[in-house]
């Protein structure tokens, strides 16, 4: 029971999924299936919200390492719901949009979410700088292909790098660091891309088709439960 | 107004700020050098230092160049170009803040060249954030710049639907049944913009903007393969090779990270002059950008010098 | 031809404006209605040629409106479209009714209609032919995953050439023992769920297998609680099939935090203090990926790194001594454990590969000889291929 | 708490303090409720600068900031998810009532009864929260993958493994005249004959070579051993682009925050 619909299901409606790709009356099933998915991920969203609150309910309860900052989580949650949830501040009726030009959700989003999610990856240039002098280095022959290509891209990128070769004649254009790094892009990149696209396109492939023929179970736990 | 006696012509400002920053960098980095010739430890934190100098400098002092579209941006261009008055244009932006400070100009300088063209816009997402986002958007580039435009006929904002892939799935084939109204309740059949406008196939062009998932890629396979519809794209850098091999066949145009947005935002500039005081923020952020690339690579050249020195040195003990 | 406003149409455009000024603009020609193939009876294609008016210099023809009539009730407007259009297919038809169609060419003031097309019905087809490629080709790699899946689980021995990432690995533990300096292993940051995780644990089996024998301390800081249990018993199962049970303890493998850079502060302090010979960076890693391979070159420690997603390869390859790329990872554990799903996964997609390579190459010569020395026959075998392989 | 703390956190909040008063009469002219505007603007520059503090080492105020924002972005998934698809799509289907209520249009249907399902599997997702029916969480996730599982088996397989094949059909011989022809306007420019044709090579036996090093059932000895090493090659030449890209992505995104903090917050620059 524990084990066994969720297979079926799985089956079922991957099944489903694959046919109606092939027959078209199937569809309006596929497209039904779609529309609950959408409903479902709204669930899985209220899951990641109520999987938030346990554990740091439970950290405050047990005074675990840096409960006080439980509070700041909860805290900027329970606002932000109440203002998403409430309309708080939202110029318009009911059937407004959530983020309504003046609602206090739009105005958490843009001073409060907005500067802390694009700083957190602001900071990976810092990382790459310091990674860049510390830790890439031309150690063997593959390494140094890889670095010699990112200059020819990174240089080439940029006006300065055509400055710097624009005096090459028209006929050795090729040479020139845009045209070449240009030229990486649509003949190299292209070829290693398709390649690891093509691999990874028959990975999922393979994956999907032990999933829906129940082979690949890990997704429901562990064995004994 | 009391600041304007005392603010030198901005002009002479500038050049001094930009000679002082370069020379200012240009020794730091023979410190590093000699630093790590000596094969003496350079912490962390001075580099961080450094790659904040190396961007900040230029924001202040700003370098503008001149750019230059690439084959792959100028096709997506001429393609919203060559599209008549009228046509039905899908932009969708699949971002969030942290892909925003690239892919951001793209959003505005595609929405302003379409809007200018008189095409009708429809705008949706397959992110949260990217609703909140596109109310900026709307409010800044559409309402701020093209007044006279009418939301319902001339542009229409669906908003965001949770379902990833699922969302796609569903608007190949009938957008009302995902979208049965606009962001703010408005329905669609009382809308003059989705009048003939049923499904996918109905679009003359879908741009998707983004460098997540669900982005690009899930609009090939979703959309793009299925009603051959043209379909261009404004990425993340981080993205932008993954993309290649979709180019030319299933993907007609891609604009990649800040480079990208430059590229066709002089397009735009050169073919409508009247739009450049609206703001490039592409091309301004090229300056900063070229600098810290340049610092970059000294910091790798540099790294590598005392990698090759240490290993020569250990082979001879 | 004198044009009249359709009977029984109320034109809102039309002023009462005397027929001479009316400005008459030529009909629409050759128009076809055609169920839209391969549909659930859900669509007819309409397409015409344009009015001979519709000049873009100078054309007085302002647009084009296409009427339907259902069965022999009165003809309804389904679409206005701009000029220069030739072509509408209407979604909104239910199977089993009749319907014709005309379009009329509209001017400034005034609207000529073209023929009535002849009652259609749109048709449900069962299978979509043109498909047909993508189905045969579901069914070929299918089935190849399938059947090597199966005999893999008949005990049959499948070939799997070695990994080189593997002798990098081995020698990577050689070096910690003789060091006598621990080994610390970074199963990635994503959960049970994902499949590079997996991966990364059938490894950590395999080191744990060969260090079992020496005294030689092993550390696994996990982002993740799933992570830790499946870890522990990976670890033990280990030292007990090398008869080490006692060696085992809990604490080798410690829970930090799921936050990302949490998670990367507490490893970085791992390494600094421990200054371990060997660091293990397997499975899925995104943006933290730099600062734990940058840390770990700043202890002078050996690094094999291993991870499917294509963003972070290039500063794994750049900043480790050897990185298993993309697949190599799965490979290696496919290697390693024999598992039937793996292994059987593994040949599957390798015909993949195999049927890849061979159109490739078939396609590429037919295409370059076809087209460089204009061989009719040949250039017929590469749009054949092209046909197969697509369906644009 | 130790004195210098105290110190530390006086000093930040001076600063706060004088930043915001500073940003509000320089708003004064434009806006009208300039002194909230300036908390606004200063608010959001102090948690740009609480993240970036990182950089020195993990400290109170950058773990404030996370929290903060892991509570945040929550909280706001969960209120797009709720007023865009439950109350846009699922409640039209569901009651008349409640939809007159949220003044969204209701979609009469024969079979809306259907749509309660998702509800259903919903609810039981919500139920791995508690560890004792944690297992009814399994129905949902069930379908969850069947979905996911059908649509990419079908979907990357044509895009991603068919079309990429016919894709790399290129000709070798580009736009060919005859080996005079070809030698005797022979040059290295960006679109000469010459270039196109080292490109279709390039991108042939990228391919090709690329896939066999990705192969896994043949000794990588002899011939299959050389195309293997050129495969490596190609994709080395593919990773340093992509590095190129990602350090022009990383670099931008900084960009972005210090033009925030010296236009918006410190208004150094128009």
């Amino acid at each position: 029971m524990k084990r066994q619909i969720p297979i079926i299901i799985t089956f079922l409606i991957g099944m489903i999924m694959i046919f109606s790709f092939f027959i078209p009356p199937l569809e309006g099933l596929e497209q039904t299936c779609s529309l609950f998915f959408d409903v479902i991920a709204v669930f899985a969203f209220f899951l990641g919200g109520g999987n938030l609150m346990r554990i740091h309910l439970n950290k405050l309860r047990r005074r675990k390492k840096d409960w006080g900052f439980s509070i700041v989580t909860l805290g900027g949650f329970f606002i932000m719901l109440a203002a998403g949830l409430l309309k708080i501040g939202n110029p318009g009726g009911i059937a407004a949009s959530p983020t309504t030009e003046g609602s206090l959700l739009q105005e958490i989003f843009t001073y409060v979410f907005l500067p802390l999610q694009s700083t957190m990856y602001a900071l990976l240039a810092f990382f790459v700088a310091s990674a860049s002098y510390r830790a890439f280095r031309a150690k063997n022959r593959e390494a140094t292909i890889l670095l010699i290509a990112a200059f020819v891209i990174l240089l080439g990128r940029t006006p300065f790098g055509m400055m710097l070769t624009a005096w090459i004649p028209e006929s050795f254009s090729v040479l020139q660091v845009p045209n070449l790094a240009i030229w990486i892009m649509n003949s190299p990149n292209l070829a290693g891309q398709r390649a690891i696209m093509i691999g990874i396109g028959l990975g999922v492939i393979s994956m999907s088709l032990r999933l829906i023929l129940g082979i690949e179970r890990t997704y429901l736990g562990d064995e004994s439960v | 107004m009391s600041d304007v006696a005392f603010r030198i012509p901005l002009v002479v400002l500038s050049d001094i700020g930009r000679v002082i920053s370069l020379m200012f960098i240009g020794a730091g980095l023979l410190w590093i050098l000699v630093r790590s010739l000596r094969a003496k430890e350079v912490d962390r934190r001075i580099v961080f230092l450094f790659i904040f100098i190396a961007v900040a400098a230029p924001i202040l002092f700003p370098i503008t160049f001149q750019e230059r579209a690439t084959l792959i941006v100028r096709r997506l261009f001429d393609k919203v170009e060559s599209l008549p008055a009228g046509s039905r244009v899908l932009l969708a932006f699949d971002f969030d803040p942290a892909m925003a400070p690239e892919v951001q100009p793209m959003a505005d300088a595609i929405s302003r060249h379409c809007l200018t063209k008189g095409h009708k816009v429809v705008f949706m997402t397959l992110w949260a954030t990217g609703q909140a986002l596109l109310t900026q958007s709307l409010e800044r580039v559409v309402k701020g710049e093209f007044p006279e435009k009418l939301d319902g006929v001339d542009y229409i904002n669906l908003g965001f639907k949770a379902g990833n892939e699922n969302v796609l799935n569903i608007i190949v084939t009938d957008f009302r049944m995902m979208f049965p109204t606009d962001v703010n309740g408005v329905p669609l059949d009382s809308t003059s913009i989705f009048d003939d406008i049923r499904s996918c196939k109905d679009l003359d062009l879908i741009i998707s903007m983004g460098g997540g998932k669900p982005g690009i890629k899930e609009w090939v396979l979703y959309v793009g393969d299925r009603v051959n519809v043209p379909l261009g794209a404004g990425v993340a850098a981080v993205v932008a090779p993954q993309l290649y091999p979709y180019y030319p066949k299933q993907l007609l145009g891609l604009l990649g990270g800040v480079k990208g947005a430059a590229e066709y935002e002089s397009e735009l500039v050169r073919q409508y002059p009247h739009l450049e005081e609206r703001g490039t923020p592409g091309l301004r952020m090229m300056g900063p950008q070229t600098l810290a690339h340049m610092v970059i690579m000294a910091f790798i050249v540099i790294g590598n010098i005392s990698y090759f020195i240490s290993r020569r040195r250990e082979r001879k003990r | 031809m004198l044009s009249f406003p359709v009977t029984g149409q109320v034109i809102d455009t039309v002023k009462a404006v005397p027929d001479s000024e009316l400005v008459v603009v030529a009909p629409v020609t050759s128009l076809i209605a055609a169920d839209h193939k391969y549909d659930d009876g859900k669509m007819i294609d309409l397409s015409w040629v344009p009015s001979i008016d519709d000049r873009l210099v100078e054309g007085n023809v302002m647009g084009y409106k296409v009427y339907r009539i259902e069965g022999d009730s009165e003809p309804e407007t389904i679409a206005e479209l701009a000029p220069g259009s030739n072509a509408y297919n209407d979604q909104s038809v239910e199977r089993g009714k009749l319907y014709s169609y005309f379009v009329s060419a509209l001017s400034s003031n005034a609207e000529t209609p073209s023929i009535r097309t002849a009652p259609i019905q749109p048709q449900r087809e069962w299978l979509n032919i043109e498909l047909i490629n993508v189905l045969i080709m579901a069914l070929v790699l299918g089935g190849a995953v399938i059947y090597f899946i199966e005999t893999a689980r008949r005990g049959k021995k499948l070939f799997v050439r070695k990994i080189a990432g593997l002798e990098a690995v081995d020698d990577a533990i050689g070096r910690a023992t003789e060091m006598g300096r621990p080994i610390l292993f970074i199963p990635g940051i994503l959960d049970m769920d994902d499949v590079q995780t997996l991966a990364a644990l059938t490894i950590l089996g395999r080191i744990t297998r060969v260090i079992a024998d020496y005294d030689t301390k092993i550390f696994m800081p996990v982002s993740r609680s799933l992570v830790m249990t499946a870890g522990r018993e990976t670890i033990k199962a280990s030292y007990q099939a090398a008869g080490r049970p006692d060696a085992y303890s809990d604490d080798m493998v410690t829970y930090i935090t799921d936050e990302q850079f949490g998670y990367v502060a507490a490893v970085d302090g791992i390494m600094v203090r421990e200054r371990p010979a060997t660091v293990f960076l397997l499975g899925a890693f995104f943006a933290e990926s730099l600062i734990l391979a940058e840390t770990g070159n700043s202890v002078g420690a050996i690094q094999i790194a291993g991870t499917a997603r294509p963003a972070q390869l290039p500063f794994f390859i750049a900043a480790c001594d050897f990185t298993l790329i993309g697949e190599e990872l799965f490979a290696a554990s496919a290697y390693l454990s024999g598992e039937p799903k793996q292994m059987g996964s593994l040949k599957g997609q390798d015909v993949g590969k195999a049927i890849a390579m061979a159109a490739i190459l078939i396609g590429v010569l037919t295409a370059t000889i076809g087209e460089a020395w204009n061989v009719e026959w040949i250039q017929h075998i590469t749009t054949g291929l092209r046909d197969i392989f697509s369906t644009r | 708490m130790r004195r210098s703390t105290i110190i530390v956190m006086a000093a930040i909040f001076g600063l706060f303090i004088l930043t915001w008063i500073l940003r509000s009469t320089s708003l004064a002219s434009v806006q009208e409720h300039y002194l909230i505007g300036g908390f606004k603007v200063t608010f959001s520059a102090f948690l740009t600068l609480a993240i970036l503090s990182f950089l020195y080492k993990d400290n109170p105020f950058y773990k404030f900031a996370e929290h903060l924002f892991v509570g945040i972005s929550a909280a706001f998934w969960m209120s797009m998810g709720f007023w865009t698809t439950i109350v846009g799509n699922l409640i039209p289907r569901l009651s008349r009532s409640l939809s007159e209520f949220f003044q969204v249009p209701y979609q009469p249907g024969s079979y809306n009864f259907v749509y309660f399902i998702p509800v259903i599997l919903g609810i039981m997702l919500l139920m791995r929260l508690s560890s004792k029916y944690g297992w009814f969480a399994r129905w949902p996730l069930a379908f969850i993958v069947g979905t996911f599982a059908g649509l990419n088996f079908v979907r990357y397989l044509r895009s991603d493994f068919i079309e990429q094949v016919s894709a790399t059909f290129v000709p070798l011989l580009v736009n060919w005249q005859g080996v005079e022809h070809f030698f005797s306007n022979f040059s290295l420019s960006a679109s000469g004959q010459f270039v196109a044709i080292v490109g279709n090579w390039v991108i042939f036996l990228g391919v090709i070579c690329g896939i066999i090093y990705f192969f896994f059932s043949k000794e990588h000895k002899g011939a299959f051993g050389t195309a293997s090493r050129v495969g490596i090659w190609i994709l080395m030449i593919t990773f340093g682009a992509s590095f190129g890209y990602t350090v022009m992505g990383r670099i931008s995104l900084l960009v972005g925050r210090i033009t925030f903090l010296f236009r918006d917050w410190l208004g150094l620059i128009s």
